[in-house]
């Protein structure tokens, strides 16, 4: 494979790892501070629409990503009052979520449907973008991409040098003592849930916004399940995100390419591939 | 300084359901003071206290800090009243390092600086003689230091009044000694600490003033000058005499039940011992020195890395590749709730645990007959209340105890592991567990393994010595220069 | 100022519990109402239609009885995993195995009479769907894999597996290269009663839900279920063969949704194609919690979900509201009943304050 | 939330045109659709066909959204049938199976159903040949291209699409011989990103014309991006990437569903096939991009003409699969059932049928 094939690839890698990887942090946020939310999908879904709707009405794609954020927020709200104050369980709460948000984002979607919205376009990085093959892989790309390899280390910052972040993982890892130190346990977990909720919107925003700048229902394909499992496959930690969403992202982009480039090999055998071997990586390395 | 106390508890009571745990308490406690509040198990003394730290709201009654009334809701408001608490289970994050849980839910500043905050930790610690590594993670610490971490977090927050419930019985003898001197350095900077237990010889060691609980309600309160004898307080304590030392009828040993040579297991290192039916051997040591491996390792529960185990005449891994489940080997765990016991089951389930073989028929479990033998047996055992349809959580510590014994002793086994079986029991629980113990001597071997010295000397035939996995010394308990010489052996220096 | 606080209950509720679920249900259905309204359509009407359409007449019945086979057997199967705190939302997965198990069966053997051949099928079924549900296990079990992710990933893999079949070797000659395996024949489809949709796989399900009640409740491997889902490490303190009952859970929820597979290509589809993938799994998964676990109750709650998802057929026939609505409907409906639940442990009691 | 209530508001208008209300003697027809009629592809075709029968005199229509293939699509066509509809369009090729195991129990009504080629005495089939107005979007792709790659990014490797592509090449090699057309299935109606990422990455390995047989405006969107041309599908794709977009080959088929409902009204309805092309208006093209020439846009009409005549045949031999092999010798052509089971690619497509 030579580097005119390799350097796109790649830059598709990280492009396609993207909105997987905003729902991934989101995810790891919401389970650090000890809630589970299976309802990532929809709420990336309704994220996508609300980004897409905001972006359209107002023309600012800003605007959109933050509506977009908001949006799965307030939705993951419902999670946080269904679980923490109605203490219903978190895995039944979640799918109902997934399919509440689905269902939501459909019925307010259908007169968006065919129609384009002002998103984000390519925004090279002055200097970086130069670099040899780090500037196309990485620096050639629109700003949701830098701002998504910001967001690991804005959380590694928040969740380990800052009070909130010390008070989140205290609630997550052992509420108890969190509640005996004085801390408000179910406000840091509502908090988690709805910040997590947050990034995951912006997960959906990038598909809407940025990867296409179209809506259409399904928008997510799957994703947010990519991303429910890829947080266990990331132990956590928002520095392993970025692997398995790429390690994801560019298994996707390759498959693709290969059967462009003309492989003999049934697609549905390639595409197999992210899924054996997330497998395989994570039998590997546990 | 008015002359208001730090904290008064006046008429306080709380319900639990049925049971009234505190009934019009009326209490004082001042600053630079250690109070002692003394009380068998179930006595009252724990929810008292977590009362005035804010966890249960009381049913009646008011709370005054300097002479102003409060009232909390959350242990926050307590805290930030000045009144913090450590418990027997300790509220610490495992995950995180012991600057960080000192750290936990202080308000100043939105940045943390590790560096920084291990240094402000490291010199508190230094001026109270807590020694601990603010840098390390909770999970690597021994109990001891966990404690002291949590006192750390309350002196952080310049509390005022320390309440610390049951602080010892996790301890080594080296350490209780640490958190006494600790605790008198912490009254004589102007603070008070309230100290629960149940052991008398540490309240008459460290106590100004004692309070004494009996079924919710204060007893007696009086100076720690004015006790003279620990039978007196005792008295005061159980309501009637309690005898303190136990007939031990003499059983002549049998065949060995268990031979281990050189063995090596994790840090378990060349230990060799045999034990024989008839004979309890006491193992003990400071917790953490390699007694879990050791047993876990009898037990079946982990493999010898290197050396022999014999059970019961069979080399280990023939023994657990045909174990039966009756008349071979029995572990009474210390960990009765979460290891012996599953909490959510009732009795019924939890006595099945170990003996469901007795009950089957092919593969149906007869579970009729195994509520007729554990109704049969709770009434044997003593085990109060009497209903097998109680879950396991719903017994005190010595009830559940009890349980876990006449459920094990159904099995008739040859060998028995009993890991502190008596730790957290109240007077009169600790008393059957004993007496129990020595009478399934007489048809069985006994490893008793224990960080209570004077279980050890009540109950065993010999003792050994573990340190850093290695046995010090292995002697009868009779030999009285050796035991008289326990002190430094458990601290790893041989006898000189 | 009134102040309320909230009182665990001291006596397990009796009918109550029943009038709270009503209740939860009156509320999302209110909702419901209300966006129905929103959309100028009428509310009344609207609920009259979907409980017409779901459960009103003798059709209606026959429709969720039989959408509910497949969601029970898929449920049935991840509860029990689910019993030992082993995480399988591989049902999905599981299911397409059991298909393409049954379909292999179908094929290869279509000489042989009904009465060999469909238990022969369901044999297949069992083995492709439990050998799926295997891997998860022994992953978790050698190399310490989450079978979270593992069984999801199979999930995808198995829908992969299923359409690569359908569109290479089973591919039925005279579908004119439509991905769909030939018809099965006659002997190869489970029979139905009499003119009804109804067919012999609630009989299945009847029966596997009476032996899996007993089997929990009475056997020694229940018993060990019970208490290694209770506490892992009670389970190897009393010597449970824990590892053994992992797998052993893993298999039944693999075989089971197996069986869905099985049930839905015989008897509804009469072939194998890619739409015997309906997500069943996933609604498993929601079905299992809600109704805590229990054969019967799941019986019960995949009775109503597919009711549920019957009735929006209706109400999309007749006043024509979107799809989408059925799914704003159903996630109402879980999630009120699911807080619902609140109030079965829980009551606000009136305040006195005693200053 | 006021936003969202208007748009609720909105949707409650729009939506409120669509049904009347039915008297007792109307002609009830009935549609199922296998996705969302907002989808602005498939269905929303079919919906449009719908909403002309809609505007017949003595005719009330009703449709149920989203119904998946297979048991589901079984039971709302059973509860349509009870609920007494005349005439029922079931949308989707998995509905084959279903459509006629309903169709026995109700010998009353009237059943179509599209792409499929199962018929029984109450039940016709119906399709557009789509692969004319592929073979000519296949022509102007052929004449625009400067790479000689063109990229075509497909859901599902059905006899439909195949047969598309298929046409799509061989009327690009009719202008351009020297054509090469690259496949990329995404396995999915309908995944923007997938699609795009797909379209991209045909781009990357030279392709210059990007066309499609998903439903999402995506991969058009992609080769505006890359400043490549684009041919859309389903309906005229123009507004996703007006710079890019030559044109799209859609459906009209409010030009067949009208024809059929005033048959069943006649009682003239017979069960048959129907499978009607550019001469019916069934299928078509969307209007050029200016960037294609008046002189391509010519040849391209001629073309048009030359099939309505009946002069020229898409799947005239010779015609040579991949390996070489000749499928069709010269002077033959293929039969509609030929067509309708097209398994094989022809030379000059790169990919697999897999």
């Amino acid at each position: 494979m030579n580097e005119s094939i390799l350097l796109p690839l790649l830059a598709a890698t990280v492009q396609s790892g993207t909105p997987i990887l905003y729902a991934t942090l989101g995810e790891i946020l919401t389970e650090r501070a000890g809630v589970l939310n299976l309802g990532v999908e929809g709420m990336m879904l309704l994220g996508a629409l609300a980004a897409f709707w905001a972006s359209l009405s107002t023309g600012s794609p800003w605007i959109g990503l933050l509506a977009g954020g908001t949006a799965a927020a307030l939705l993951s709200g419902l999670h946080a009052l269904v679980c923490l104050v109605f203490q219903g369980n978190q895995v039944v709460s979640g799918l109902a979520l997934t399919i509440l948000g689905t269902g939501l984002a459909d019925f307010w979607g259908t007169p968006f449907i065919g129609r384009k919205a002002p998103g984000f376009g390519t925004l090279e990085l002055p200097v970086l973008a130069d670099l040899p093959v780090l500037g196309p892989i990485f620096f050639q790309q629109d700003i949701l991409v830098y701002l998504s390899l910001l967001l690991p280390v804005a959380m590694w910052l928040f969740l380990g040098r800052t009070r909130w972040g010390l008070g989140l993982r205290s609630v997550g890892e052992y509420p108890r003592a969190a509640a005996a130190a004085g801390l408000p346990v179910l406000c840091y977990r509502a908090a988690g849930i709805m910040g997590g909720g947050f990034l995951v919107g912006l997960g959906g925003a990038y598909l809407s916004l940025a990867y296409t700048h179209l809506w259409t229902n399904g928008l997510t394909a799957g994703r947010g399940w990519i991303a429910v499992a890829l947080v266990i496959f990331a132990f956590w930690r928002p520095g392993r995100a970025i692997v398995g969403a790429y390690l994801f992202g560019g298994v996707m982009a390759f498959q693709l390419r290969l059967q462009a480039m003309g492989t003999n090999l049934p697609s549905s055998l390639l595409l197999m591939l992210p899924y054996a071997l997330t497998i395989l990586v994570l039998a590997l390395t546990s | 300084m008015t002359d208001h106390p730090l904290v008064s508890l006046h008429q306080i009571s709380k319900s639990f359901g049925s049971v009234q745990a505190n009934k019009d308490i009326t209490l004082d406690i001042r600053s630079g003071t250690i109070k002692t509040l003394l009380g068998e198990n179930g006595a009252g003394k724990s929810t008292l206290m977590s009362i005035l730290a804010g966890r249960f709201s009381p049913d009646a009654g008011t709370i005054r800090i300097r002479g102003v009334q409060r009232r909390f809701t959350t242990t926050a408001e307590a805290l930030d009243s000045g009144i913090g608490m450590v418990y027997q289970h300790f509220m610490l994050v495992e995950a995180m390092t012991v600057a960080e849980n000192v750290f936990l839910g202080h308000k100043n500043g939105f940045w943390l600086h590790p560096k920084q905050m291990e240094t402000q930790v490291r010199s508190l610690a230094d001026q109270y003689g807590l020694d601990v590594d603010p840098a390390a993670k909770v999970h690597t610490l021994s109990m001891g230091e966990k404690q002291r971490v949590e006192i750390l977090k309350l002196l952080f927050r310049d509390n005022d009044v320390l309440i610390l419930d049951e602080p010892t019985t996790v301890l080594t003898p080296r350490e209780v000694n640490q958190l006494f001197r600790a605790m008198r350095t912490i009254a004589s900077q102007g603070k008070a600490i309230v100290f629960i237990s149940h052991k008398l010889a540490e309240v008459m060691d460290v106590a100004d003033e004692i309070a004494i609980l009996r079924r919710g309600a204060i007893v007696d309160e009086l100076p720690a000058a004015t006790v003279h004898s620990k039978a007196d307080l005792a008295r005061r304590m159980v309501g009637r005499e309690v005898v303190l030392s136990l007939d031990k009828a003499h059983v002549a040993p049998g065949r060995p039940v268990l031979e281990v040579d050189q063995l090596d297991a994790g840090p378990v290192r060349e230990v060799s011992f045999s034990l024989c039916r008839g004979e309890i051997l006491a193992v003990v040591g400071v917790a953490g020195n390699g007694q879990r491996p050791l047993v876990e390792t009898i037990c079946g529960l982990r493999s010898p890395e290197c050396g022999q185990v014999n059970i019961l005449g069979l080399p280990w891994s023939e023994f657990y590749s045909r174990l039966e489940w009756q008349g071979a080997l029995s572990y009474i765990p210390e960990d009765r709730l979460g290891l012996a016991t599953c909490p959510e089951l009732d009795l019924v389930d939890n006595f099945l645990l170990t003996t469901r073989q007795g009950f089957c028929r092919g593969s149906i479990l007869d579970r009729g007959k195994a509520e007729r033998t554990a109704r049969e047996l709770t009434g044997a055992f003593n085990v109060h209340p009497p209903d097998v349809n109680n879950r396991a959580r719903q017994l005190s510590g010595g009830n559940l105890q009890k349980m876990v014994l006449a459920r094990e002793f159904y099995r008739r086994p040859r060998l028995i592991i009993a890991e502190q079986p008596s730790q957290g029991l109240d007077i009169s629980a600790t008393e059957e567990v004993w007496h129990h113990l020595l009478q399934a001597r007489e048809r069985a071997g006994i490893l008793l393994v224990t960080g209570d010295l004077n279980e050890a000397f009540n109950l065993a035939d010999r003792i050994a010595v573990i340190f850093q996995g290695r046995f010090m010394d292995i002697f009868p308990a009779t030999d009285k220069t050796k035991l008289d010489n326990i002190g430094p052996l458990m601290a790893g220096m041989p006898t000189s | 100022m009134l102040l309320y606080r909230i009182r665990k209950r001291t006596t397990p509720l009796t009918w109550q519990s029943w009038a709270i679920f009503l209740g939860a249900v009156l509320f999302s259905l209110v909702a419901s109402g209300i966006l129905l309204a929103l959309q100028g359509k009428p509310p009344l009407e609207g609920m009259r239609l979907f409980f017409q359409g779901g459960f009103g007449t003798s059709w209606a019945l026959e429709d969720a009885l039989v959408k509910a086979v497949p969601i029970y057997l898929c449920s049935l199967g991840v509860g029990i995993a689910f019993r030992l705190q082993i995480w399988n939302i591989g049902a999905e997965g599981q299911y397409a195995l059991g298909a393409i198990g049954a379909t292999w069966a179908a094929l290869h053997f279509s000489h042989l009479p009904g009465l060999l051949l469909l238990p022969l099928m369901l044999v297949c079924a069992t083995v492709a769907g439990g050998f799926w549900g295997f891997i998860p296990a022994i992953l978790k079990l050698r190399m310490r894999a989450n079978e979270i992710i593992v069984s999801l990933m199979l999930n995808y893999i198995g829908i992969r597996l299923l359409e690569y079949l359908v569109y290479g070797a089973w591919k039925d000659s005279r579908s004119f290269g439509f991905p769909m395996t030939p018809e099965f024949d006659p002997a190869a489809i489970i029979p139905s009663f009499g003119t009804s949709r109804l067919h012999w796989g609630l009989v299945l399900c009847v029966v596997i839900g009476v032996v899996m009640t007993l089997f929990l409740r009475f056997s020694r491997t229940g018993f060990e279920l019970k208490v290694s889902g209770e506490s892992v490490r009670a389970a190897r303190y009393a010597r449970m063969p824990y590892g053994k009952l992992v797998v052993l859970v893993m298999v039944i929820s693999g075989a089971l949704a197996g069986w869905a597979g099985f049930v839905e290509t015989s008897a509804t589809l009469g072939r194998l194609q890619p739409s015997v993938m309906a997500g069943y799994g996933y609604t498993a998964i929601v079905v299992a919690w809600l109704a805590k676990l229990s054969p019967l109750r799941i019986g019960i709650a995949s009775f109503l979900l597919a009711g549920v998802r019957v009735g929006v057929e209706t109400l999309q026939l007749d006043l024509q509201v979107p799809a989408a609505f059925g799914s704003i409907m159903e996630g109402l409906i879980l999630l009120s009943v699911l807080s619902g639940q609140f109030f079965k442990h829980y009551r606000f009691e009136r305040l006195t304050r005693n200053r | 939330m006021r936003q969202i209530s208007i748009l609720c508001a909105l949707m409650a208008a729009f939506l409120l045109c669509l049904p009347g209300a039915a008297s007792a003697e109307d002609l009830k027809v009935g549609f199922i659709y296998v996705s969302p009629v907002g989808d602005a592809g498939y269905s929303y075709a079919h919906d449009l066909g719908r909403q002309a029968v809609e505007q017949m005199d003595g005719v009330t229509t009703s449709y149920v959204e989203a119904v998946p293939e297979g048991p589901d699509a079984e039971r709302v066509l059973l509860n349509m049938s009870r609920k007494d509809f005349d005439l029922i369009f079931a949308t989707s090729y998995g509905y084959m199976d279903s459509v006629i195991k309903v169709a026995k129990r109700f010998p009353e009504i009237t059943y179509m159903h599209c792409s499929g080629f199962k018929r029984a005495e109450n039940v016709g089939t119906y399709f557009g040949r789509m692969y004319q107005a592929r073979y000519l979007t296949g022509m102007v792709a052929g004449e625009m291209t400067d790479s000689n790659v063109l990229g075509y990014v497909a859901a599902y490797p059905i006899p439909e699409l195949i047969r598309g592509i298929n046409a799509f090449t061989l009327g690009a090699q009719a202008v351009n011989p020297d054509v090469k057309v690259r496949v990329v299935w995404t396995k999915s109606w309908y995944d923007p990103a997938t699609e795009k990422e797909a379209a991209l990455s045909l781009l990357d390995v030279g392709a210059d014309v990007i066309a499609q047989h998903v439903d999402s405006p995506a991969p058009q969107e992609a080769a505006a991006e890359k400043g490549a041309y684009s041919v859309g599908y389903n309906s005229n794709m123009a507004q996703f990437a007006p710079e890019a977009h030559l044109t799209s080959a859609v459906w009209n088929w409010d030009n067949l569903y009208p024809e059929i409902a005033e048959q069943v009204v006649q009682d003239t309805w017979e069960s048959q096939d129907i499978w009607a092309g550019l001469n019916e208006g069934i299928i078509g093209l969307a209007p050029y991009g200016p960037m294609v020439p008046e002189s391509v846009q010519a040849e391209v009409e001629e073309a048009k003409a030359a099939i309505q005549n009946d002069e020229l045949t898409v799947f005239a031999g010779p015609l040579k699969d991949q390996d070489g092999t000749v499928k069709v010798p010269e002077g033959d052509s293929m039969t509609d059932e030929e067509m309708l089971g097209m398994t094989w690619f022809v030379q000059g497509v790169i990919g697999t049928t897999e």
